[in-house]
Parts: C-alpha cells; structure tokens; sequence
C-alpha cells in the first residue's frame, strides 16, 4: 500500500470548463511532482496533450518537477490574456 | 497599488486622486472592450482571474517600473467577471516629474499585465458561441 | 479637436465622452504644473499663446497623428493664463483600436505640440523672479 | 518721398516684455521684409541680436524674406516652451 498525500488542484479557463470544476481534493501519491498529476488529469479529464501550461504551488510559480506536499494548493496556469 | 474587482471601472472616481507636487506628467492608458476581435463580432467578454497570484504579479510589475522608470506613483486596476462593450477592462496610472518616465512605466505596465497577470479573457460572440482566447506564450 | 482655454481644465468633464464600440484602447497624457525645474522652486506659471496659429498648428498636428496611426479619435486642449501648482496645463487623449497605436499617437502629439504650437511658458518662482522659459528650438 | 504700407506687429512672451506692448502698427516702406523690420524694432526696443525667431505673416509660418504687404499681421515667434 502507497503512502498518500492531499492536494488541491484549481482550475482556471479552458482547463475550468473541460473539468467542470474550479477546484478540487485529490489523493496523490507522496513525492508526485505536477508533472505526475497533470499526466493523471490528462488521463480522467480529456486535458490538453502538449500543454503550455505554467506552474504554481500555494500561489507561488514552480517547476514542473518540483515535489508536491500535503495540503498544497496546485495550479495549473494556461497562457494568460488579460487586460 | 494593484487591484483586481468585479465591480464596473469608472476612472473619473479614480482619478479623484491628486498628484503630489512634483508630479509633472500623468499617463493613463485603458483597455476597452470592443465590439470585434480577429474577425468576429463580440457581444460580450468574461474575464476569470486567478485572484492571489494575480494580486501577487500585478503588484510586482508596478514595483518594477518604479525600479526601472524615475516615477512617482502607479495604479494598476483589472475588471473580472462579465463585461459589456465599452467598458473598461483594465486602467493604469502612472505619475511621473518628467513624460518621457511616465509614458514609458505606463507601456511597461500595461504589457507586462498583459504577459504575467493570470486573467483570462473569454469572447461571447454575436452568434452565441464563445471561446477563450489563445495567449502568446 | 484642438483648444485653447483661460478655464481650467478638469479631465474628469472631457471624460463624459464614450468612445466608439471599436475602441480598444484610451491613452491619455496630462502636464500638470509641478513645484520645482532646473533647481528653482516654482510658485506659479503663466501661460502666453499666439491664439490663431496655435490653433492651426495644433489642429494639424492631431491631423497628422491620425494618418500616421490607425486611431479612431484624436483630443488636445492647452491651457493658458495663470496656472497653480497642480492644475493640468495640458491633455491629450487619443482612442484607437489597438493600444500600441494610442499609445503612440498621443506620444506623438505631445512632443509636437512642445515642438510646434506657438506657446511661452513664464515660470514665476518663489524668490519673487520670474523668467520666460528657453525653448529648445 | 518713400512709399508706405501699414502693418501690425504682435508680440509675444520675451519680445512682449521688452517692447511692453502686445501689438502695435507700424509705417513701413514697401517691399520690406520681416528681416528688415526686425532690424529697426532691434534699434528701437532693444530686442536681442541673434534671435533665433520663426515668422508668421497673417497667422501662417513665413520666411524672413517675405515680401510685406500692407495690413499684413506679422508675428516674431519665438522658441515654444508649450505644454
């Protein structure tokens, strides 16, 4: 049995509507990194294949790689195109 | 200071404010929504903000300019949430001595918000479809 | 439309005008009178204007900002006479589709309007002096 | 006897100044030009030799060799400091 931990992943845009959530809880396995989870959504969701996405963790950017905590916050962020 | 709200932009009741004495030059500039985009008729566009990274950013890029332009002041406001043509989406003030700095920190503004600030725009079109827009980078 | 005005201007009045469902974009320049230049300390300005050219110069300068850019609406109003610390000597704002065009254009039209509109600036400073400015041309 | 036209002269910001008038009219012979205007205000005002001046006649930019017509309006204008 893996050891898990809690995250919550928010949505924003495009990524809002394919999921029809704009936030949610998940269980995930400990030292995932966004890459793992984003590969996960991809799998459950339909997301985009070759996204050009940003990272940001506890509202912070971030990598790709880094390694996922309990209770952090994870946004995927799509191409900005405000104001 | 920068602000995100889902409130209507007046700039009037903004521009309440009063430089301090040695403010020489105010540059605003203003994004609008406009009825076309890329060929199509908008009826109307829906903003949705990532509030805190936002919040975060935005403040961020008015520190910049400060650092890079000799300026006096900047305000930086972005509406959320749905809007109608004509009004204002985003505002930004800078107050400088001089209108070469205040032209310049307003432009840096206005394109780094554009580039960095995590809002979305998504286009309702005249023929009931809507889409998100497709950002540079 | 280019003005000259004894009255002072309050950009809040000339902002009551609402751009076309085309405009993207409103850049605005405003001189304000500031405290102090070249290391005097500045009490108040007073304004001369040879009315008739200016008018002409002025005109054909917003003319010529809307051949050069693709803009939608070009507005400059001067002031002259007496001018207080803080009082707006000068607004520009220009309504485009695009903001690199506003942005742009009102650049444009203020740096001419310094260049080319037949106006004097006297600075009377807080020593009780006071001295026509040296234009650059 | 010369032949004379009659023009008016305005002044503006330093030329103002010394002349302490905003504008006055003048007698002057025909076939004048701004250039030989400015040389008798020169001696009458004080006004400074080496003026870097632009010239308006009946409120459009002229040369200083233009030649004066009678009731012409003649402007000396001085370096802008607008805005």
């Amino acid at each position: 049995m893996h050891q898990t931990i809690e995250i919550t992943v928010h949505y924003f845009a495009k990524l809002r509507d394919l999921t029809n959530k704009e936030k949610e809880s998940i269980e995930i396995a400990i030292e995932s990194t966004p890459k793992d989870i984003y590969k996960q959504l991809n799998e459950m969701y339909g997301l985009p294949d070759n996204p050009n996405l940003k990272i940001a963790i506890n509202d912070s950017f971030a990598s790709w790689e880094s390694e996922l905590q309990d209770k952090d916050k994870l946004v995927f962020i799509p191409p900005v195109t405000g104001g | 200071m920068f602000l995100i709200t889902e409130e209507i932009i007046l700039p009037n009741n903004i521009e309440l404010k009063f430089p301090s004495s040695k403010v020489g030059a105010k540059s605003i500039f203003e994004g609008i929504v406009r009825d076309n985009n890329l060929g199509k008729s908008v009826k109307k566009l829906e903003y949705q903000c990532y509030e805190e990274l936002a919040i975060k950013e935005g403040s961020m890029i008015l520190k910049e300019a400060v650092q890079k332009y000799k300026i006096d002041d900047a305000f930086c406001i972005h509406r959320t949430g749905k809007l109608e043509i004509g009004e204002t989406a985003v505002f930004v003030r800078v107050f400088a001595a001089h209108r070469d700095d205040s032209f310049q920190a307003c432009r840096y503004i206005i394109d780094e918000v554009k580039k960095r600030v995590p809002i979305w725009k998504k286009e309702i079109y005249e023929s009931g479809e809507s889409d998100w827009l497709k950002g540079a980078g």
